[in-house]
């Protein structure tokens, strides 16, 4: 199925749930959501007939500026009928919750403790949530625009980047 | 020499029971109980009963000091590696400790042991045992293979391919 | 028979543990030799690649690509390079095209030796180790000849090659692959067919296809289960639709689809493939051509996103680009395959004794490298 | 061996006023200590054969640089090993983490005792030398599990656990492939067993082709019990496919994990006195021991031939890998089959040394479990025992039986 239909399919079901829909030259086409709708979504993509998404392939978080809202992209792709749809919602930056979709694709389990860890998106209804890749008593989210490493780390000191 | 030597496995025997019975680490209790048991199997060698102390190692410390210690490594929590015991009723255990005392050395001092011993030459022992088991103790023998055999049924039917 | 339950013991294997491949630790569960749970617990080679490559431009970030997935770095800078040339609308001189696949091919070769080799370590055999490192360091050589390194190349720049291949290169990669197909008879004469090894691997850590779709797992470990997905297939790049080659899948020679021999027997059938496809490119290869003509002089990329995803030896090697227009990415993302492909470990090994658990490791073929980034 | 020393140290006059047991203490000391000596030197070696034998099968070089041809790398390792820092872990049990190891070495270089080395080289002639070696051997469980336990370490007692249940289990089989022997022989001393074996016959009893009377030739079952017998001592000595107990992919290095520097070495020590132990016994009890094969007249002829034989062949190879002539070997094999053939009583003077075909054969048994060592992979700790249990224990208990009825149909014993 072409994305278009895929949006024109999700809209109808779902209607304000889905915010709208970005096709550019340089752009995966992609489908703008709400962060509290995103596991219902999820479920229907995946268990629908016509659609059959079985499978994320990528989960990122993103943060364009430091100032605007973080966003959480979603790559999903299905093996049986073989097509893609890109998902992408925006969380606040101070209170950034997006629904987890942890449980409807375990792929996103990992991914998104990883987002969580990089970028502070907290995951509601992730069965575990916490860092994976930076020490669990580290603080702030490097991959944030505005982070600003802490002088030490356990007495060590943390090298500044440019 | 050989006096030598016996003397040695005596203090041996002495120290490993005493180790056994006094000692609050309970592993270290039962792997003092292997020198005691490899002593005795020395006395052994000294009374000419060779079969007999190869027997004992291998019956006591190869199959039944084994079973000791796994029992008491799997009833515990193996984690924590220190277990200690203590002795209770110290008294009453000193009674019968003297008691038993006194019922050995009534036996056994009235007897004039250094005039009586008479050194006895080597014979093999190994030959004479298996000829009693096959003729003899038939019987007995084939009842024990029996056990035995039993045994190594049950162990082989709990080794299970799939746990 | 009913089992008896001792008191669950937590084991941490790693993270320094010969057999987890790298500073991986697994908390294990274990109700005697039964794993009950098994928790990775990863970070421990985090280099911050993500970061890095958010402050430095386009063209320096290709060697921290390779530096991820060291065991496949050429397919990792292919990825890369594929990426941001797609961003771009760069065409590709053919002669370009075909060394990429040619060493992307090697790569996966190479690759695939550490994994029968390490698997067969894990699971005592150290013989088959050695064989495999001896075919891989002929690669070793090849790549040397070619880029001047042996283990991180930065060869694939973006819109073409660092330089072209040195003269003497195809005689000796033809030498090579005339050789190959003999060592994998003797890889499956001391390995493959071992009844022991056999015993070791065959119905370990079965793997539905259900649950590797639905943990992200990719690549050969996917393939074992018997799902046709092969990314050079399904979604061909670079120039794969001209090759012939098949997908080799899990059947369940031994035991059941998807167990821990199917994942090691893909490997092997995917090396012979990974020949074949560098036979054919080889015989085709343009003899004119600068591989240099294409690479652009500045490398801004316009503004948009992407996520462009190609098969890395472990599989599914995706690299989310955003791009604001500047010469240095907004966001860079790497999706590892082995990433997903290890997340699926307490799923599948659950049950299993701890032998069998590093089984199940060694045939998903992990590099902590591009796990941590 | 050690009252025959003494007797010969009383021999001497200056010597003879130290008195019978003061010479027999000294014997028995110098026994020991030349024990001790070849099981310490023993392991030396064969570390070096085994990492030549490993390198060559994996198409490597193996050790190069210390001494020709890498001879004296071991040397050198053990230099090492014993300068090593004494390291006890703070939480392990330090009197059992001391004795552990120390438990293990004595209890398999005491076995040494009873072995017959050639027809006059034993240190203890028993007459229960076969159930000695079985039941001494049977401590180095015990040192095993103290040195596991006494480590205080997950992995140590997972490998000291693994190694008591794997030893005790294959104890029972290898019991009684033995049992099987003994009863063929009639006797548990080791050298009688050996002597047992001189001479030559048929292959079977039946079968017409000529061969020494060993015991893998005695019978179809013991041809088997040999093979059970080799399989179920490769599991008790841990050597891989069976090295389960210090699986070094899985347990890190089992119940060796802490141990370090000397310590550690005592362990290497005793494994390879294991190893070496059950290729005596092999050989002892299966291939006769110091018996020559060629030990009568026209055997020690057909002997030597088959040696120039394999010698012209060696050359033949030599020129064609290596493209050079290498005569010596050749000649010096002609010319000892001619004298051989012209003087028979040479040939069988040549060909008789006991403690020459003795190592001959422990050597290439040691060299079988290194190449098993280095193509199998390793079992998983339940198919061990189920290996064990459910198919070695029943063939062997089947093959004594099989011994009994073939003996009584070739009329070896009768009712």
């Amino acid at each position: 199925m072409k994305e278009q239909e895929i949006y024109a399919d999700l809209s109808a079901k779902f209607g304000d749930k889905i915010i709208e829909f970005v096709e550019e030259e340089t752009l995966n086409p992609t489908v703008i959501v709400k962060p509290a709708a995103l596991d219902e979504i999820c479920n229907y993509l995946k268990d629908s007939e016509d659609l059959q998404f079985d499978s994320l392939m990528n989960l990122a978080g993103h943060d364009a500026d430091g100032e605007s809202d973080l966003s959480v992209i979603y790559h999903l792709y299905s093996t049986s009928i073989k097509h893609y749809i890109t998902l992408k919602t925006f969380a606040s930056r101070d209170t950034p919750a997006v629904k987890s979709i942890a449980k409807i694709y375990r792929t996103a389990d990992w991914h998104e403790r990883e987002a969580y860890d990089l970028y502070g998106i907290i995951f509601e209804g992730h069965p575990d949530l916490k860092r994976i890749l930076m020490e669990e008593d580290w603080e702030g989210y490097p991959l944030r625009k505005d982070y600003v490493a802490a002088e030490f780390y356990r007495g060590m000191r943390i090298e500044k980047v440019k | 020499m050989a006096e030598f030597i016996f003397w040695i496995i005596w203090v041996l025997i002495i120290a490993s029971a005493a180790l056994v019975a006094f000692g609050n680490n309970l592993i270290h209790s039962v792997f003092a109980l292997m020198g005691t048991f490899l002593g005795v199997a020395g006395i052994y060698i000294f009374l000419n009963a060779d079969f007999l102390a190869v027997t004992q190692i291998v019956v006591y410390v190869g199959g039944i000091l084994v079973l000791l210690v796994f029992g008491i490594m799997l009833t515990n929590q193996i984690t924590t590696a220190r277990i200690s015991q203590s002795s209770v009723q110290k008294g009453l255990g000193v009674l019968v400790v003297l008691g038993l005392l006194t019922i050995i050395l009534t036996a056994v001092l009235p007897h004039d042991w250094v005039g009586s011993i008479t050194p006895m030459a080597f014979n093999e022992t190994v030959e004479g045992i298996g000829r009693l088991l096959f003729t003899d103790y038939l019987i007995l023998f084939e009842i024990a293979s029996v056990l035995l055999l039993g045994a190594l049924i049950g162990a082989a039917t709990l080794a299970r391919k799939e746990l | 028979m009913g089992r008896l339950h001792a008191e669950e013991m937590v084991l941490n294997m790693g993270p320094q543990h010969p057999s987890t491949h790298g500073v991986l630790r697994l908390k294990l569960r274990t109700d005697g030799e039964i794993v009950s749970h098994i928790e990775p617990v990863i970070g421990y080679l985090h280099r911050s690649f993500e970061k890095h490559a958010e402050n430095l431009e386009y063209q320096m970030v290709t060697p921290f690509t390779g530096r991820c997935d060291y065991l496949g770095a050429m397919g990792s800078e292919h990825g890369y390079a594929m990426a941001v040339e797609k961003m771009m609308g760069i065409e590709l001189p053919e002669r370009v095209e075909y060394l990429r696949v040619i060493f992307a091919e090697l790569q996966r070769i190479a690759s695939h030796l550490v994994a029968l080799g390490t698997f067969g370590l894990d699971v005592g055999a150290i013989t088959p180790f050695i064989y495999c490192f001896r075919e891989r360091e002929l690669i070793l050589d090849l790549f040397e000849m070619a880029s001047g390194a042996r283990l991180l190349y930065n060869y694939i720049w973006i819109g073409g090659l660092a330089h072209d291949i040195p003269p003497g290169f195809v005689e000796k990669t033809y030498e090579f692959l005339d050789a190959f197909d003999k060592h994998v008879a003797e890889y499956n004469q001391i390995l493959t067919g071992n009844k022991i090894f056999i015993e070791r691997a065959a119905d370990i850590g079965v793997m539905t296809p259900e649950i590797a779709i639905n943990y992200g797992v990719t690549g050969p470990s996917l393939r074992a289960s018997g799902v046709n997905i092969d990314i050079r297939r399904t979604q061909p790049y670079s120039i794969y639709d001209r090759f012939d080659f098949d997908v080799p899948l899990g059947e369940g020679i031994h035991g059941t689809v998807g167990d821990s021999w199917d994942r090691y027997y893909v490997r092997v059938l995917e090396m012979k493939e990974s020949a074949k496809i560098v036979r054919q490119a080889l015989d085709q290869l343009p003899v004119e051509g600068d591989v240099k003509s294409a690479i652009p002089r500045r490398i801004r990329p316009p503004k948009g996103e992407i996520y462009f995803r190609s098969e890395n030896p472990r599989g599914e090697l995706g690299y989310y680009i955003v791009s604001d227009g500047k010469n240095v990415p907004l966001r860079l993302k790497m999706r590892s395959p082995a990433f997903s492909n290890l997340s699926v470990i307490n799923e599948i090994g659950q049950g299993f004794m701890i032998s069998d658990v590093i089984a199940i490791l060694g045939s998903l073929d992990i590099v902590l490298g591009e796990i941590d980034r | 061996m050690i009252q025959s020393l003494a007797n010969w140290i009383l021999s001497f006059d200056i010597l003879a006023g130290m008195g019978n047991p003061v010479a027999w203490g000294l014997s028995l000391f110098v026994v020991s200590a030349l024990i001790f000596v070849f099981v310490a030197l023993n392991a030396i070696v064969l570390v070096y054969i085994e990492r030549k034998v490993s390198a060559f099968m994996q198409v490597r070089l193996g050790p190069m640089r210390v001494g020709k041809f890498g001879s004296l790398q071991t040397v050198a390792d053990a230099l090492k090993l014993l300068q090593k820092e004494d390291i006890i872990p703070q939480m392990a049990d330090k009197i059992l983490f001391v004795i552990g190891p120390w438990v293990i070495l004595v209890a398999s270089v005491v076995t040494f005792a009873a072995i017959p080395f050639s027809d006059t080289l034993l240190a203890a002639n028993m007459n229960i030398g076969l159930f000695y070696v079985v039941s001494i051997s049977s401590i180095v469980v015990l040192g095993i599990v103290m040195a596991g336990w006494a480590s205080n370490n997950k992995w140590s007692l997972y490998g000291a656990m693994r190694s008591a249940a794997q030893i005790i289990s294959y104890e029972i089989p290898v019991g009684i492939t033995l049992i099987a022997v003994v009863a063929v022989v009639g006797s548990l001393n080791l050298q009688t067993i050996v002597i047992a074996q001189g001479g030559t016959g048929n292959l079977f009893h039946w079968i017409p082709i000529p061969l020494p009377n060993w015991f893998v030739f005695h019978d179809p079952f013991l041809f088997l019990a040999a093979f059970i017998y080799l399989t179920g001592a490769t599991a008790e000595i841990n050597r891989t496919p069976f090295d389960i107990p210090e699986s070094e992919s899985e347990l890190v290095a089992g119940f060796m994990t802490e141990f370090s520097g000397l310590r550690w070495a005592l362990f290497f020590l005793s494994e390879y006195a294991n190893a070496t132990l059950v290729a005596f016994l092999v050989s002892i009890i299966f291939l006769g021991g110091w018996q020559s094969p060629f030990s009568t007249y026209g055997g020690a002829q057909v002997g030597f031939s088959i040696l120039t034989l394999l010698a012209i062949m060696w050359t033949v190879f030599v020129k064609i890998k290596a493209k050079r002539l290498s005569i010596f070997p050749v000649g010096l094999s002609l010319v000892i089959t001619l004298c051989a053939w012209l003087f028979p009583g040479f040939a069988l003077w040549l060909a008789s040394p006991g403690l020459f075909w003795m190592l001959l054969k422990v050597a290439s048994i040691i060299f079988l479990l290194m190449w098993f060592r280095w193509t199998f992979p390793r079992l998983r700790v339940d198919q061990l025992m189920y290996v064990s249990w459910k198919v070695i224990l029943p063939i062997s208990l089947i093959n004594l039986m099989g011994v009994a009825v073939w003996m009584w149909l070739t009329g070896e014993i009768q009712f």
